[in-house]
């Protein structure tokens, strides 16, 4: 018990969440804390790039082997079955239309690379180890959900509406789900990683690796502030309800992540940071594919769940908590 | 100096569907067009402000179309299509142009 | 296809004054306006350069609000008292649109 | 509220004469323009996306100016023989000013 | 008097003078030499991010103590005085619009942080050190100078005009002053630094550390073709007794400081920087509110000066001329 | 041989070719893997500052002699001619106007300085130094070409009309060209480089040196991108000779500059460099000058042919083979 209140004060006072709760606090009193756009996707891409890349350096040390196989597998089945519970649970606590529903639930089935980088970090500090592969397990869990939540949104129409408000629409859909930038770049820089191995990964240390903490804060002060932003604009959609279920859903996803990384016996670090990914809700990749195919869905609501309720809860007191249950789980 | 009538189509979209504007926009053979980017705004469905954002979602851009009259209805109701379900705004006015072969 | 006329007010207005207008634009109701980021300009105060700049002070936003004829007066009056005392500029034109509803 | 009736230029034309569009403004006598940024386009010479790129050229900007009627042939006649070689499009538009002496 | 010159000329061959004057005469000689905005934002706020939390740090090793509010009064004190000698300097010295004159007394009484970071590298190249908590006064010196000139600007008005003039412009104003985001992340930076203390420091030095002085010569070049953009459209407002006001007044304020930083006990490195922050004007935060609060008043007179004559001169001869004054005072 | 493959395949797994390759094959794959234009304009920027400074240094460190006037006078020539064998060729193998013909050589005359960069690490890499004023020679190989390659689109035609055409085009040419912005920071880094010296080196090492080869790939990522569109959206402008001559010409201006460097007297390295200047094409400074100075030249030709077959050809299997040319001639 002590070990964890120490882990989760260690996480709240370190300067990345610290960041975090500047940008968010700052928002809600009023300033305008956000970087410029340009520089926001910029931090965004270094992030996957440099963990894309030591996720493929510890591939490329460890090796390859029938592990990684079950890994990404396990991922994609998350990556699937969170969205059916979401959706369940959304009929339960929130009176939203199917497609809303449809919409949030494809959030909480795909992953926040962010809430992974803050995870792993937190790992580091816990002195935890992890597989170097479940980057390229994050990359996977990205897409799954989106379809599961399409077929969520369209099973209640009448086949001929469905089809006919879908005409068109889905067109270049998966292509441009698979082919988003994150993914590539995330899965791209694994791939680098894994060929270039550590003599590559010495090179470019200086870059992707020292810098990395410091450059997670800026981010962070960013993120918390256009959480905050999201907040302000969207409480008004919130009901008691939905945001209920913005605290309570990830410690589900997390309890299917931790059966899944127990039964494909990860290590502890590697399951607590399967539980992050469970738990964490995408905000990025869901979003944009949304609009696209499903744009009758209201941003407001799926965004200002992922965004500001689930990321920040995630990234101060849930990630000291999944470790937690991860240790006594493998215990 | 002499001028032309001619067409602007204005629509103002989302940006993950730009893409598919731009397709729209070349399959009903206009010969140019240009987009710039917003950067906040505010409509029915709240405000939204790009500062900060790192996804392509709640963004919105600008397409301007400049198109001979005749292809007017063609375009717009191609175009409407696409957008209608989306948020945005498209709106027609009139400009005039020096060199009326190249719309 | 059917369309039907508005007016689409123009404002290029100083960046930290944006706020005060977008809070204006709410208050008379206006459904909707989209906000572009310029790049340089001139006018009776000299020119300028958002390039390199660090602060808000020395930056030109546009602010395009389409609206029903009968709301234009109520708006331009509006606004007018905010945006005259800064630099910037305010322009009316003539557009059309599909869904009358909206704006 | 009493408007004015002026023009508008609206000039989309290629980053690197920007240059030269605005000195043929000044010495044309305009009392002010503003220059927008543009993200992406199409035309007779293909697509262009200034997503990455690091130099000027292959970029469009646009270049707005509210004018007096009077000045429009003048102004249109210079700006159209620099602008013309070069990729882009110049269209003209009626709009209305509150404050008719300012331009 | 050896000294002075060496502490001088190692100043203006640092390469962060040296960027300046290439970004400045680059732009005069008619070179596009700015960052874009985006990015200059950026390291604007990467430098407030830098200074505020290495400043927490130093306070939280030292202790926080009565001194420390010693110091912030001493800079409220200052930034509410100085404005008010500017202003009359400026009445005898240029014909101006009383607004204008009240516009420029706001800057010179508020300061210029990037000023602020070239006086403490220099300070450390001087082997001198300083308070941890200027920092801080830095930030409190940011507003009083707005309320003193808005004070001026309309003394001489009669009552029902200014009433009128000001009707709903103040709206808001205060609150854009005090949470503008360099003030905010300046602030919220000390405190995360005095939160995370020396182990956070160690966390993200290869960020906001090692890679400082580097980033500054970027940001420098910047702000050299800024400035030189600054004097070549701003030149022709210029009058003799205008550039004699810029050049002169910030010895002014860094007098006023010196007193100030003796009177309360600061040591010589902390005497020099609080001179510093009574010599340099404000081109962020005050341009802004004044945009809001006094449109009438001309940015081309404004700006020129704070940016165009005042920075480049305390960059370059006024910081050495500063700390020898220091060092010779405190002696 | 031996040596050579090994040279070319540690070229190929570099991290840096292979973000490249990243970029180009994930973009005609249809993903978006482009930097915001402004990161990707200071990423350029930081480039220039940090191989300017860096050379330099370098050149205060081993004096200043003769033999750099020597290489300026090489690089110039070497700038002048190869437009010339580049028109002719072209003639040869392309049906181009002579306005397009023209336009192309201007930019094999030229350089790119990201391929400089390339074939630094590269000599890095594979243990060879060179003479750090070869910075200087890159910048003074900007413009040559762009003034013979006017000549040569003006030559043909009627006096009249070429008068009539450039007709004030050319008004402010020159200073643009000069002055374009890549061009002065090269040279000014430098000169604050040779001033700063070592000891200004160590002082920023931690941002220009340390993290340079990280920042490179992020820029190459881009350029990949970047390079990947051209070729999807130029590709229909391509004839089999065009495509034939973006990939010999090269090594033509390779060649050129082999004879250069050893008639100078290079070190192995210096001439294997210059070779890499000789081979590299323009896509920055050139396109810009000739927007203003030749705009019925169509980009669509130039830029694809430098950007899109010959940049990548370079980074890839021109750097190892110049190289060895470099070795074998030198050795
Ligand atoms: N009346 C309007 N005038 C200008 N832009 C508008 C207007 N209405 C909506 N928009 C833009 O279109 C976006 C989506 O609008 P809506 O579909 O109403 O949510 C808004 O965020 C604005 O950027
Ligand atoms: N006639 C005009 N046409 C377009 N933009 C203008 C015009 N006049 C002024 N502007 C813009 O408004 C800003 C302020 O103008 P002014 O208030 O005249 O200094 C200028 O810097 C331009 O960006
Ligand atoms: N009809 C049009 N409407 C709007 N923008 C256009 C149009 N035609 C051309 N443009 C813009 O002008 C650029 C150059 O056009 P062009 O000279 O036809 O290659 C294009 O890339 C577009 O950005
Ligand atoms: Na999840
Ligand atoms: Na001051
Ligand atoms: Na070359």
């Amino acid at each position: 018990m002590q070990d964890i209140l120490a882990l989760a004060s260690a996480n709240l006072l370190s300067p990345a969440v610290l960041f975090f709760a500047l940008g968010f606090m700052g928002t809600l009193a009023g300033a305008q804390l956000t970087l410029p756009e340009a520089v926001a996707k910029t931090l965004s891409i270094y992030l996957m790039l440099a963990i894309g890349f030591k996720g493929g350096v510890a591939v490329a040390e460890h090796g390859l082997g029938i592990d990684i196989v079950m890994a990404l597998l396990a991922g994609m089945v998350l990556s699937a079955l969170i969205p059916l519970v979401a959706f369940g649970l959304l009929t339960v606590m929130a009176r939203l239309e199917r497609v809303d529903r449809a919409a949030v639930a494809a959030h909480y089935g795909s992953i926040s690379i962010v809430t992974f980088v803050a995870g792993s970090e937190a790992l580091r500090v816990a002195g935890l180890g992890f597989e170097g592969y479940l980057v390229a397990v994050a990359a996977v869990m990205e897409t799954p959900a989106i379809l599961v939540a399409l077929y969520l949104a369209h099973k209640g129409r009448p086949a001929s509406e469905a089809a006919a408000k879908s005409g068109g629409r889905q067109e270049g859909l998966m292509t441009e789900v698979m082919l988003n930038s994150s993914v590539v770049v995330l899965v791209g820089s694994f791939v680098i990683g894994f060929l270039a191995g550590p003599k590559g990964l010495a090179d470019i240390a200086p870059f992707i690796v020292d810098p990395f903490k410091g450059v997670l804060c800026l981010f962070l002060l960013d993120m918390g502030a256009v959480a905050g932003r999201g907040i302000r604009s969207g409480w008004k959609h919130m009901s008691p309800g939905l945001v209920l279920f913005g605290l309570v859903m990830p410690y589900i996803g997390a309890v299917f992540a931790l059966a899944a990384g127990l039964a494909i016996g990860l290590s502890t670090g590697g399951v607590a940071l399967l539980m992050v990914l469970g738990a964490s809700a995408s905000y990025i990749a869901v979003p944009a594919a949304l609009r696209l195919a499903l744009p009758e869905a209201r941003p407001s609501i799926y965004l200002t769940l992922s965004l500001g309720i689930t990321f920040p809860m995630n990234l101060t007191i849930g990630i000291p908590a999944y470790i937690a249950l991860a240790q006594t789980a493998s215990g | 100096m002499h001028t032309f009538a001619k067409k602007q189509i204005q629509i103002i979209c989302e940006r993950p569907i730009l893409k598919r504007v731009q397709r729209h926009l070349t399959e009903a053979g206009v010969k140019g067009f240009t987009v710039f980017p917003a950067l906040s705004g505010s409509g029915s469905e709240g405000e939204w402000d790009r500062e900060g954002m790192v996804g392509d979602a709640g963004q919105m851009v600008m397409v301007l179309v400049v198109l001979d009259p005749e292809d007017l209805d063609r375009v717009l109701a191609d175009i409407f299509d696409v957008v209608s379900p989306q948020m945005g705004v498209i709106t027609i006015s009139n400009v005039e142009v020096v060199r009326p072969d190249r719309f």
